[in-house]
């Protein structure tokens, strides 16, 4: 089967355990949305869907390849991009650099080929272009806003040019002028055939994207289903949104 | 038999003069985050003040604690603001190796300008005295060197775990404006934090010089085995760095045996790299290793 | 950075210039400086009796901070930018080697004070002398001749060694063990430490734990004091104890607490010697300085001497190729009447005599061995520290 | 983007910068003189061989010299005890310490910042206790004398003058290296590590493989560097091989220079090597000359923190026209120039 | 531009006033360009606007974490014009950061103690102590957990929870619901109003806007640095222009 497939995830810190027994299929090629209240393990989830945490226990597949435990970097070669919570960039590099650091160079003797490539620079000019930071290319990334960060990781994530793209609160602390500029960007990019995985807790936000919720309590999904099915669900009405 | 036995009795009493020695060298690291080269400086420093003081005075080198103490207090409180509170908090960790590494240069050319680079021991009446324990001798001065060391970290745990003081420290050291927005004096904790560390030295130097000779440059042979015993403990945790302490100083010891000297003392580095690999964070808790 | 311009040179009548580079930093610096008091005292008395050749003589003295690296830039900068006439040695075989190989390269003889250890002279230098009665290997012979000697029932059965890791101290000690392990003393404890020890407690243990009969430390200074030290924490009592270098320091009984009854230690000199120009040296050097000299002032003194004799016999001290030859081959083939006795070198510039032994003797560190030269009798069995 | 005559200047500077290093041999007033710049053309290449990790992955190793030590004792153990052409075992020694290197790489890497800092530390002295033990093998604390790879007719100063440039041509080949990785996709991810270690892994910087191979290449050419000082020098000393002082002057060096500038680390070691000879000279017979030393290192940490050559880039930026990047509108503003 | 002043209708004296201030970092260019807020006590002042507006800055400016290069603070009469945080911690001003501020590696009770770290009396403390752990579950289940191992919005929780150890009369809040689910969420906006009715200052920044709109008494839209609209909450949330601009599209 296509897609991110996730079978009885399980990790647990000490004596907590922040993904129990966790089973998901996301839809591929539509726009996921994983809620649940804070600490029911949705970042962990995403840690150890993109190998930035070993799982304890489950499986992980994506278009029926196990990927489990792999490094980081062989996930992202996959085809998985990830965001994270509070947004990370490279502070010192400038908002180009950080986007060619993007770019996969492949073989040994690929990797020692300039960075500065004209077809990756231009490439790296329109994502900037496309998320509305292209005056910003040459300024370091530690003197952008916070928003503006926010966007410039979007578009990082973007570069390595991944197929499934997970967003970790894309719209926490960002202006609701620019939220709607991102929920643009993502409904093109997922025209374009690419799947999405956002966990948000601003309901609007996920109630006019998604295509597919995922309810999480305490390290496990409680409901899925389309938005409006969701939002009704007695067992999420208790758990996350509050009755 | 009885060699192993003496051997065990010598490694505790050494590995408590450790714990002593790294005790300053926690706070700085594992509380502050800064990577203190010149703790071993000061130690020296702190041992020729002790020495000069019996030399000159003719009393027992533990009444130097009276002045180096507070001395130390305030050198440390001064090398913190004047020094290290002027780097950026984005490098702290880094460029406080080379600017302490400067310090601790800056003293021992201070120490070798003023004592000259002779060997220096403290001329004591019972420098050879000794107990009897079970069969093992148990140097009077090595005894006393490990009662100082009880004292100050018993002292050092109590102040960081349990006073006020500590919890500011340590809430200064992980969030700067959060802590002053709560009404933390910060400049004022960190500065006292520095300074708490360099008053362990005082005590340190002093219990050193009680069975030692002394030179200048005797800080780099304790650079290594000292950070060596606050990686095995476990970054930060006073408590985990005199664990690490007592168990390096008896397994060097007991080493010393069937190895010889030398290969004796790989043991401690042998120590760090296996902790490394297998328990980053260290064996006794503290902070993760690993990220710092 | 250019070089000062090239001043004095070769012949004429100027002074002449000797260039050393001396240890008056870091881990040498004591006995760095007691050769620098050496070094000076020779010119001086030289000067004051009217010079070498008849020119006076000037030292150009350079620090070389106890580094390998530094000694080497130091008779570098001595030969070609100070452009001296003659070199002296350092002190410690740790930079007598890499100093001696500069000297070398530019024909420079070489005499030193202080690069006793076997490796000095198996290097292939022929232009390197060390000025001193005997190489480390050969400090202790008397003492073990003098053990070797004594009856069966009295006689130690077994020894221990700790030496530290150092060519010198090591030699010391390694000669004495060779010797009396083929007379049949066994050894007990061989131990070897690292020159920065500070704790000798487990290697003390070591050694109290064997009841070796005798202790020998093959040691420079600071390593005896701690040991002996840490072996009087342990009640260790043995029949004999010597130590290298450290006992014929002035500061060593206070420093070990004034136990020192009994302690035995080799050296090449001794101011009551009464080879012809020692006196002089003597009292020279009390009038200069106050206090009587130690080795280290001894071998510096003795290094002039000896350089002298093969200027005065050669007629020539300028940095030219002939003349150093001509200084080399003259002390390669002859004798040299110094404070230290009379000293001959073999092709390699090892001395050919051997140290004498003294012990502490009723609070004084006194000459017990040879017997030709003995102030007092050696104490055997030694008594308690 | 880059103007024509800033590559004009680039150029010139580059040209005259061999010009003088090929030239300084016969301009150098004496042997001594041409020494000293042996010693500060080979702190040159230690400090570049050490940028490259430093510099780009931010990892400070103050135990590089542990790899300059392994190399002048693989150089001279090789011609030694297997009776190697001298130059083959430069090459060689380079080449074994790189693979001891992978190891190590492998086992210190795991740790960042400070805990790396300890590591590296913990290396150097363990080798110094290793070869001042092993004496069978590595000769002991007795050290190594390592035979002079020239005829005895190469007289002292021709050799200094010949050492010189064979240091030059090696830098010049790590300057290129460095050059060719700073501007590679290779270097942009050693920088993204960096930065942010863990987000470079989640874009799919293979960030073991990466810093591993910086850490190899410039453990070989430290080596390298080291080798080449042994062949010079011809004796090796485990306490001076193994010392702390050295790894610790390759940093002072590169930092001082700028760690994130091609020719950072060479300013630097010309700075640190003057620095030190001058001191020396100032102070010589006192331990003034550590005070010294260590005041310089703290100017620098306190008031240089990003090197010599960012500050005086800085200071040109600074002269020119500012150029202004961040757009300075409102929302209301930007919503109208959408609209247009 | 118009540029106006935070308006305001109510007869009692302003607790919090920030006059013509101009503030920036380090050498950079200025971030407050003049600019003029006024808190009246037992009222909710909310400050929204885009990202780098100078939002995060106006608070530090009030708190005495940043020292304004121009204008005047005043907090209940008197001019606080260079004061630290300390000392306008003990005249009743207490300021919650934006982002992550709890202590990492202490443990969740010891960032909740530390909340009154200035306050002497323990009984008050248990009290208080009692009161957030029953607000705010996690902060009664973790209690003896690493901070630093919490998720993000369980830590938001522990910040508030600390601020509400103390009880000032002006508080400063920079985003308090940002990474908070909506029960959390919920919780926190209804503590706001209770200090309100207590009544305490609250100046409150917020991007979840219509929300905070909603429960505050008076709104400032800041851009660029400058109070680009004020007026009564309920003005602002009216107001089409604002809409699309800066509060987001009506849901
Ligand atoms: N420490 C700093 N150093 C330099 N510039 C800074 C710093 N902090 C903020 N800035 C700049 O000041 C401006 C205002 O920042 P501020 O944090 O006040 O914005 P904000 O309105 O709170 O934005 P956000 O909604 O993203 O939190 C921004 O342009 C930012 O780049
Ligand atoms: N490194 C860690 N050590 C210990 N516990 C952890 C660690 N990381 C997460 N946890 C715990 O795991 C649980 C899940 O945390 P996680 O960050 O995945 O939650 P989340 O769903 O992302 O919450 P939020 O909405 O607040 O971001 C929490 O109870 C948290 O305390
Ligand atoms: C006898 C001593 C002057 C010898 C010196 N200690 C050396 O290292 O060789
Ligand atoms: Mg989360
Ligand atoms: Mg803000």
């Amino acid at each position: 089967m296509k897609g991110l497939r996730v079978a009885g995830l399980t990790k647990s810190f000490g004596g907590v355990r922040a993904v129990d027994d966790a089973s998901v299929t996301f839809q591929h090629g539509r726009i996921n949305a994983l809620i649940g209240p804070n600490g029911s393990g949705k970042t962990t989830f995403f840690n150890c869907v993109t190998g930035m945490v070993k799982p304890d226990a489950g499986i992980v597949t994506y278009h029926d390849r196990d990927i489990t435990g792999r490094g980081a970097h062989k996930i992202a070669h996959e085809g998985i991009g990830r965001s994270f919570q509070l947004c990370r960039v490279f502070p010192r590099l400038t908002a180009v650099e950080n986007l060619l650091a993007a770019v996969r160079p492949g073989s040994i003797v690929r990797a020692l080929a300039p960075a500065r490539l004209k077809s990756d620079v231009d490439r790296a000019l329109e994502l900037l272009t496309r998320v509305g930071i292209e005056h910003l290319a040459d300024v370091e990334a530690r003197d952008l806003s916070y928003g503006q960060q926010k966007l410039l990781e979007l578009a990082g994530v973007l570069m390595a040019d991944p197929e499934t793209i997970l967003l970790d609160e894309p719209a926490g602390g960002v202006n609701p002028a620019l939220i709607e500029r991102i929920g643009v960007l993502v409904r093109e990019l997922n025209a374009e055939g690419r799947t999405f995985l956002i966990v948000e807790h601003n309901m609007d936000v996920v109630m006019s994207l998604s295509d597919h919720v995922v309810v999480f309590d305490r390290g496990r999904p409680i409901a899925e289903g389309p938005p409006d099915v969701v939002r009704a669900d007695p067992l999420v009405l208790a758990a996350y949104l509050g009755g | 038999m009885s060699l192993v036995f003496q051997s065990l009795v010598l490694g505790v009493l050494m590995g408590g003069l450790y714990a002593l020695l790294a005790a300053g060298l926690t706070l700085y690291f594992g509380v502050m985050r800064v990577v203190m080269i010149a703790h071993s400086a000061f130690l020296v420093l702190a041992a020729y003040l002790a020495w000069t003081f019996t030399v000159h005075t003719g009393l027992d080198p533990m009444l130097s604690l009276l002045v180096t103490v507070p001395l130390f207090f305030v050198l440390g409180v001064a090398v913190q603001r004047l020094l290290v509170a002027r780097l950026r908090p984005a490098t702290l960790t880094m460029m406080s190796v080379l600017l302490t590494f400067a310090v601790a240069l800056v003293v021992e050319g201070m120490l070798g300008f003023v004592f000259s680079g002779t060997h220096r021991r403290i001329p004591l009446s019972y420098s050879g005295a000794r107990l009897e324990l079970f069969g093992a001798s148990v140097a009077l001065v090595k005894l006393i060197a490990f009662g100082l060391a009880v004292v100050t970290l018993v002292g050092l745990h109590v102040l960081l775990k349990v006073t006020r003081f500590g919890q500011a420290l340590r809430a200064t050291m992980q969030h700067r404006e959060a802590a002053r927005l709560l009404g933390v004096d910060t400049d004022r904790v960190a500065g006292f934090g520095f300074g708490l560390g360099l008053a362990t030295a005082a005590v340190g130097g002093t219990a050193l010089a009680l069975d030692s000779t002394i030179y200048p440059s005797l800080h780099w042979h304790w650079i290594g085995p000292l950070m060596a015993i606050i990686v095995v403990g476990g970054l930060g945790s006073v408590a985990g760095a005199a664990v690490a302490a007592l168990l390096l100083g008896v397994g060097q010891n007991l080493l010393q045996i069937p190895l010889g000297t030398t290969w004796a003392q790989t043991f401690f580095y042998a120590a760090l790299f296996l902790t490394l690999i297998l328990r980053p964070q260290g064996f006794f808790g503290g902070r993760l290793a690993q990220r710092f | 950075f250019g070089g000062r311009p090239a001043e004095g040179g070769s012949g004429g009548d100027g002074p002449i210039r000797i260039g050393v580079s001396l240890p008056l930093t870091g881990d040498f610096s004591e006995p760095g400086k007691g050769v620098q008091r050496g070094y000076e005292a020779w010119a001086k008395h030289v000067n004051d009796n009217g010079g070498l050749l008849g020119r006076q003589v000037e030292l150009t003295v350079l620090d070389d901070q106890s580094n390998a690296d530094r000694v080497a830039a130091d008779y570098e900068k001595l030969i070609n930018s100070d452009r001296v006439d003659l070199v002296f040695g350092p002190f410690s075989t740790r930079l007598v080697i890499p100093a001696a190989q500069v000297a070398r390269d530019y024909g420079f003889l070489f005499v030193e004070p202080a690069g006793a250890a076997a490796e000095v002279f198996n290097q292939g230098f022929d232009n390197l002398f060390y000025a001193a009665p005997a190489v480390a290997q050969d400090h202790y012979d008397y003492l073990a001749e003098a053990i070797i000697a004594m009856p069966e029932a009295t006689r130690p059965q077994t020894a221990a060694y700790a030496a530290m890791d150092d060519p010198f101290a090591q030699g010391t000690a390694n000669g004495l063990k060779e010797k009396l392990a083929k007379a049949g003393v066994r050894t007990v404890v061989d131990e070897v430490y690292p020159p920065n020890t500070t704790d000798f407690g487990s290697i003390a243990a070591k050694i109290a734990d064997s009841r070796a009969d005798i202790v020998v430390g093959g040691t420079q200074y600071q390593d005896a004091v701690n040991l002996i030290v840490a072996l009087r924490q342990l009640n260790y009592q043995p029949k004999l104890a010597a130590f290298s270098t450290a006992p014929t320091n002035p500061e060593f009984p206070e420093a070990i607490g004034a136990q020192t009854e009994g302690i035995l230690s080799p050296t090449g000199y001794t101011p009551k010697a009464d080879y012809p120009s020692n006196k002089e040296f003597v009292d020279f050097y009390t009038r200069e300085h106050g206090a009587a000299p130690t080795e280290d002032e001894a071998n510096a003194w003795t290094t002039g001497q000896v350089v002298a004799a093969a200027v005065n016999a050669s007629g020539c001290a300028d940095p030219s190729p002939e003349c150093q030859r001509k200084l080399i081959d003259w002390l390669h083939g002859n004798e040299v009447q110094t404070v230290v006795g009379p000293l001959k070198w073999d092709s390699a510039g090892r001395p050919q005599g051997a140290h004498l032994i003294q012990q502490y003797v009723g609070g004084e560190i006194r000459i017990v061995l040879p017997a030709d030269a003995k102030e007092a009798e050696l104490v055997y069995p030694k008594p308690a520290w | 983007m880059r103007s024509g005559s800033e590559t004009f200047v680039k150029a010139a500077g580059l040209v005259a910068l061999a010009g003088l290093v090929v030239a300084f041999p016969s301009l150098a007033s004496d042997p001594f003189v041409l020494s000293v710049g042996v010693v500060i053309i080979s702190y040159a290449v230690l400090a570049t061989a050490w940028n490259f990790v430093g510099g780009f992955t931010g990892y400070i190793s103050l135990g590089h010299a542990a790899y300059s030590g392994l190399g002048g004792y693989a150089t001279g153990l090789l011609i030694l005890r297997a009776d190697v052409n001298p130059w083959v075992a430069l090459l060689l020694g380079g080449l074994v310490v790189a693979v001891f290197a992978v190891p190590v790489g492998i086992a210190a890497l795991r740790v960042r910042g400070a805990s790396f800092v300890i590591v590296s530390i913990a290396l150097v002295l363990v080798l110094l206790l290793v070869f001042q033990s092993w004496e069978s093998v590595t000769g002991g604390s007795d050290g190594l004398r390592v035979p002079r790879p020239f005829d005895a007719d190469v007289l002292r100063p021709e050799q200094h003058q010949r050492f010189f440039h064979l240091h030059a041509v090696l830098l010049a080949v790590m300057l290129l290296c460095w050059w060719v990785i700073d501007r590679s996709r290779f270097g942009m991810g050693l920088k993204a590590i960096r930065e942010d270690e863990d987000k470079a892994r989640s874009l799919g910087v293979p960030t073991v493989r990466y810093k591993l191979a910086a850490f190899v290449v410039s453990a070989f050419f430290t080596a390298l560097g080291g080798g080449l000082y042994a062949l010079w020098f011809g004796f090796l000393d485990p306490i001076f091989q193994f010392s702390i002082l050295v790894g610790s002057n390759m940093v002072l060096m590169s930092l001082l220079g700028g760690v994130r500038s091609l020719f950072g680390p060479l300013v630097g070691a010309v700075v640190v090597g003057y620095a030190t000879e001058f001191f020396k000279a100032q102070y010589g017979d006192t331990q003034m000359h550590l005070v010294a030393m260590g005041v310089l290192l703290a100017v620098v940490v306190l008031f240089l923190p990003d090197g010599i050559i960012p500050a005086v880039r800085g200071l040109f930026v600074r002269l020119r026209p500012g150029q202004a990047s961040i757009r300075e509108v409102t929302q209301e503003e930007l919503a109208e120039e959408v609209r247009r | 531009m118009p540029i106006l002043l935070c308006w305001r209708l109510t007869l009692a004296a302003d607790l919090l006033e920030l006059v013509d201030v101009e503030a920036g970092y380090g050498r950079a260019a200025l971030v407050l360009r003049g600019l003029t807020v006024r808190v009246p006590p037992a009222s909710v002042v909310c400050l929204v606007g885009p990202n780098g507006a100078g939002k995060s800055t106006v608070l530090k400016v009030a708190s005495g974490l940043l020292a304004p290069r121009a204008g005047r603070i005043v907090l209940d009469g008197r001019d606080v014009t260079g004061r630290g945080p300390q000392s306008l911690l003990g005249a009743g001003l207490s300021h919650v950061l934006q982002g992550h501020s709890v202590f990492p590696e202490m443990t969740v009770g010891e960032n909740v103690l530390l909340g009154a770290y200035t306050v002497r009396d323990k009984a008050r403390v248990a009290e208080r102590v009692d009161f957030v752990r029953t607000l705010f579950p996690v902060v009664g289940s973790r209690w003896d957990a690493l901070a630093g191992a919490l998720s993000g919005g369980q830590q938001k929780q522990v910040e508030f929870a600390r601020s509400l150890m103390v009880s000032p009369r002006v508080v400063l809040l920079d985003e308090p619901s940002m990474g908070l689910d909506p029960k959390a969420t919920a919780t926190v906006f209804e503590q706001i109003t209770r200090m309100r009715d207590a009544g305490t200052a609250v100046l409150l920044v917020e991007q979840n806007a219509r929300r905070a709109l909603e429960i505050a008494d008076q709104g400032c839209v800041l851009d660029l640095g400058r109070v680009h609209i004020a007026g009564p909450a309920q003005a602002l949330l009216t107001n089409p222009r604002l809409g699309d601009l800066y509060l987001g599209r009506r849901p």
